[in-house]
């Protein structure tokens, strides 16, 4: 492994930026999906439409959001709406093209949990819950996700499935009538999977600079396939590396001051 | 018609032990006096019912007031866990609090059932997932037109609902602008509701932007200034992402939140009082 | 993404023979431009949805334009019948024209069910009235949870839909402000939509009031000034009342029509000349 | 019959606006309720919330509108919802508690129709059809009819049912559970009508000053019932003919104008 000049964290962000273009009406999930979602709008896509569950259409934060309805969203939108028309008429109505999701936990057919680890009703952790996840698993167009790797967030089974992916593998999505095609990526800090086009089963596609395969498959909870020509993740530009940098260090000022 | 009443004449007025409450707010114009002002007056065997239950929901269940909690997300947003929530679902510490979990979407659709006069609502959702296993209240109905298989998700009608907004005029009529989440459907579902704001006003209207909710849904409004603090209300004063960071460590745990509770809310005697103590500390 | 075309353009781009179109306008901003565009295009077989159909509706279905009226208030407003309507439907003249005819509450839902991409929607209406009997396109169907009778009525998708706004920008976000109609709804239901404006501005925003619909919904928008005549544009000007009354006497003989619709709108290239010469013969 | 210096169709609206209350929540079918409900607010009603269907609440019109979505109403509207809303939300939810209609006819049940005379397919006439009234009809907590009395007007058996009254009397309306209590009263040029309690067929029990009852049974297409002690309605005060005709003719004046 050589030495960077940046993490594997910021490499995470800007590699899953790259997924999005200057055409898309992007579904937002807070946290990664809004790190992400907002630098491709700062760098490659100055004209994506990114949408927030709490009723903001197009908005252009300056900062990132700390939660899904912070006033930076409402102040920088096109156009708010009311959630309830925000799940109707937009996301359920078919109007976002590519939803961004991160999750607790994912198995091999990319079905997310972010509601309970263990038993349901006496989990071991109680996560926070569904949010919008599971309409926009099954309703935008298509979807990517981002995770850090970890073989507790990697699991062979989910104890509860929040947001469907490929479900059980092959053409058991297909027989939900989901609008939506499904996950397209998982980019994590360690390299990128994509489902397999007939099982459906993620694949290990992209291996990040200074990350080996092996490395990976240790951090996957099941026995993680690997694409026959495993590729290696671009780097991260300047230009990247620098509109990310700005972006997180101006969120850190604003969300320091108190209110007023 | 609508009634101008002190906070605390509207909670004693309006909400009863064992009734089922919405305080609801998308992050934005959560109404947090109220929630205290229930804490103080010790009410009890609550269903509280919000999709993004936050620090006044942990609260409100750590002092014990709640039974149940129905929601879509529950987080402190961008900080982590709700602890009073999680030791009484986890450890029943103070007690146990049953949960009816929804989606977002099923959740919002719910609320606009409620407000629609319909006992449920039809959505395309959670196919999938695991929510049907675990909530009653989501099931399975078929288009008469298409056959089409559809989920249908049983109406929410609040007790009582209780929402914070910017401003109110005489009469009652109340506006509301910014991120309005379902803070409509909520009040138009519920059997009574109570609105806090910011300030009373000689007149609301629509004309340069913002929503009025009539008067006639509404019982109560309660002029409570800085009444969604440590949320926000759009254009008098923002969002305090310190004290939400702040109340991960107060609410970790719960003899510290016992105490913090005691000495800033037990022991003031409103909201204004409890927002002075927290600017004083630095809190707010 | 949206164009910004001339709206002959955007007709020919769009529009088709044997279509569903929605001009929707519940009274202001109906898009009677574009109406009358169909018109001189001499686009024909087309099935025409709108809650309040009134003048430009008569004018299509005079012109032969229409096989079919879906509705839920068809008239001239404070005046009187539709007589081209009337006369089609009662003497098939210019030709035979189906109807589907709803409640206003039920279009209403018809349209949110489309916007939702739902296949239908469910309300609490019809009941005791002769419409299940005459309209195949509303059910009876069961509340899963509690038994209740409810009706279901079908979806609306339109082929297009086109309204009138008073504003666009460049990018084609549109914005429209005061009696809003059903048209969001009927934008979102459908396959394609285009919007008429009073002008292109560099900039929309809803910070001032009014509603922003997003571009990415629309695919073209033309900028058409007076193209909601004689309806009227909150903030621009208001609706003709004398062109409502006037138009019950130019529609009431099939000759007098028909003379009228060729000098006015055959006979003019395009809606500012059509308004100019409304203007100059003291109409407009 | 004495000389009266205001007409039948004049003291029909102020005998309308006369059911209104200053508590009322009513939603106002456009023509003579729409008179009748303006002159309300304006005389003993001033605090009266007037809804219209194009999704004007509480609207205080300086002039009568012309149609039921006049730029009057939103002008002077507290709050303008979409038409859905006003539907779903507003009506089907209970929000309104006097539904105030016309109608083209009328049977001895206050059954209303305004979709077609004779057969639906091919009808003798075709009128403008339902608009909001069936929902109005059933959904406000009472609901008041104002038309004018002739045979043609007020028939035996309706055509086509587009709002329900009482629908074949007795505790047939009941059987429908629907959420109104239905029609209170009917207001005509002649006199007023109002439900028996238990068959819930119309009775006349007013009379309009110098008009006689059997004046009223002869414009009544069925056999007309009448009440035991039939009433004298209150002649016109002073100060709601000044009310009614000052706004008519504001009406007119604002009318007569073209555009800009």
């Amino acid at each position: 492994m050589r030495d960077q000049d940046y993490t594997l964290s910021e490499l995470m962000s800007i590699v899953a930026s790259r997924m999005l273009t200057n055409d898309d009406v992007c579904f937002v999930g807070i946290g990664l999906p809004s790190e992400a979602a907002n630098l491709a709008r700062l760098t490659h896509a100055p004209d994506i439409k990114l949408i927030y569950e709490s009723g903001t259409l197009v908005t252009r934060p300056d900062v990132l959001p700390l939660s899904i309805g912070d006033g930076e969203l409402s102040d920088t939108a096109l156009s708010v709406v009311s959630v309830p028309e925000m799940f109707r008429y937009w996301l359920q109505g078919g109007k976002i093209k590519v939803g961004f999701l991160g999750a607790a936990q994912i198995d091999k057919f990319a079905n997310l949990n972010t509601t309970s680890i263990g038993d349901y009703k006496s989990p071991k952790v109680r996560l926070p819950g569904a949010g919008g996840a599971p309409e926009i698993a099954s309703h935008a167009a298509k979807v990517f996700i981002t995770l850090k790797h970890s073989t507790k967030a990697f699991v062979e089974k989910l104890d509860f499935i929040t947001s469907v992916g490929f479900l059980e593998g092959g053409d058991s999505r297909d027989k939900l009538n989901l609008p939506g095609s499904g996950p397209q990526m998982v980019i994590t800090d360690l390299g990128i999977l994509e489902p397999d086009p007939i099982t459906k089963e993620l694949v290990l596609t992209h291996v990040h600079p200074g990350v080996t395969v092996e490395q990976i498959k240790e951090a996957t909870g099941w026995n993680l396939l690997v694409a026959d020509s495993v590729k290696r993740t671009e780097p991260p530009t300047d230009k990247e590396l620098e509109v990310l940098r700005d972006i997180k260090l101006r969120t850190k000022i604003a969300n320091s001051g108190a209110a007023k | 018609m609508t009634e101008i009443l002190k906070l605390d004449e509207a909670i004693k007025k309006y909400v009863k032990p064992g009734e089922a409450l919405a305080l609801e707010g998308f992050t934005h114009l959560i109404p947090n006096a109220a929630g205290l002002e229930i804490i103080r007056q010790g009410i009890k065997g609550l269903t509280l019912i919000r999709m993004t239950p936050d620090l006044i929901y942990d609260q409100l269940i750590g002092m014990g007031c709640a039974d149940k909690m129905v929601f879509s997300w529950g987080g402190n947003p961008g900080v982590g866990s709700l602890h009073r929530f999680r030791e009484a679902y986890e450890k029943k510490i103070p007690k146990t609090i049953e949960i009816e979990e929804h989606a977002h979407a099923a959740m919002a659709n719910a609320y606009v059932a409620g407000a629609s006069g319909l006992p449920f609502a039809v959505m395309d959702g959670y196919k999938g997932t695991s929510y049907p296993e675990i909530n009653k209240n989501i099931k399975t109905i078929e288009c008469p037109f298409t056959g089409q298989e559809l989920t249908a998700i049983r109406a929410l009608n609040p007790d009582v609902t209780i929402v914070h907004a910017q401003r109110a005029d005489k009469e009652g009529n109340v506006w509301l602008d910014g991120i309005i989440g379902v803070q409509k459907e909520a009040i138009l579902a519920a059997k009574k509701a109570i609105v806090t704001v910011e300030e009373i006003v000689d007149h609301v209207d629509e004309k340069t932007g913002g929503t009025v909710i009539p008067n006639w849904v509404i019982d109560a409004v309660c002029e409570v200034p800085h009444g969604a603090f440590p949320s926000y209300a759009s254009g008098y004063y923002k969002r305090n992402n310190n004290f939400y960071l702040s109340w991960d460590a107060i609410s970790r745990d719960y003899a510290k939140f016992q105490d913090w509770m005691k000495e800033f809310v037990l022991e003031t005697k409103d909201f204004a009082e409890f927002y002075k103590k927290l600017e004083q500390e630095n809190y707010a």
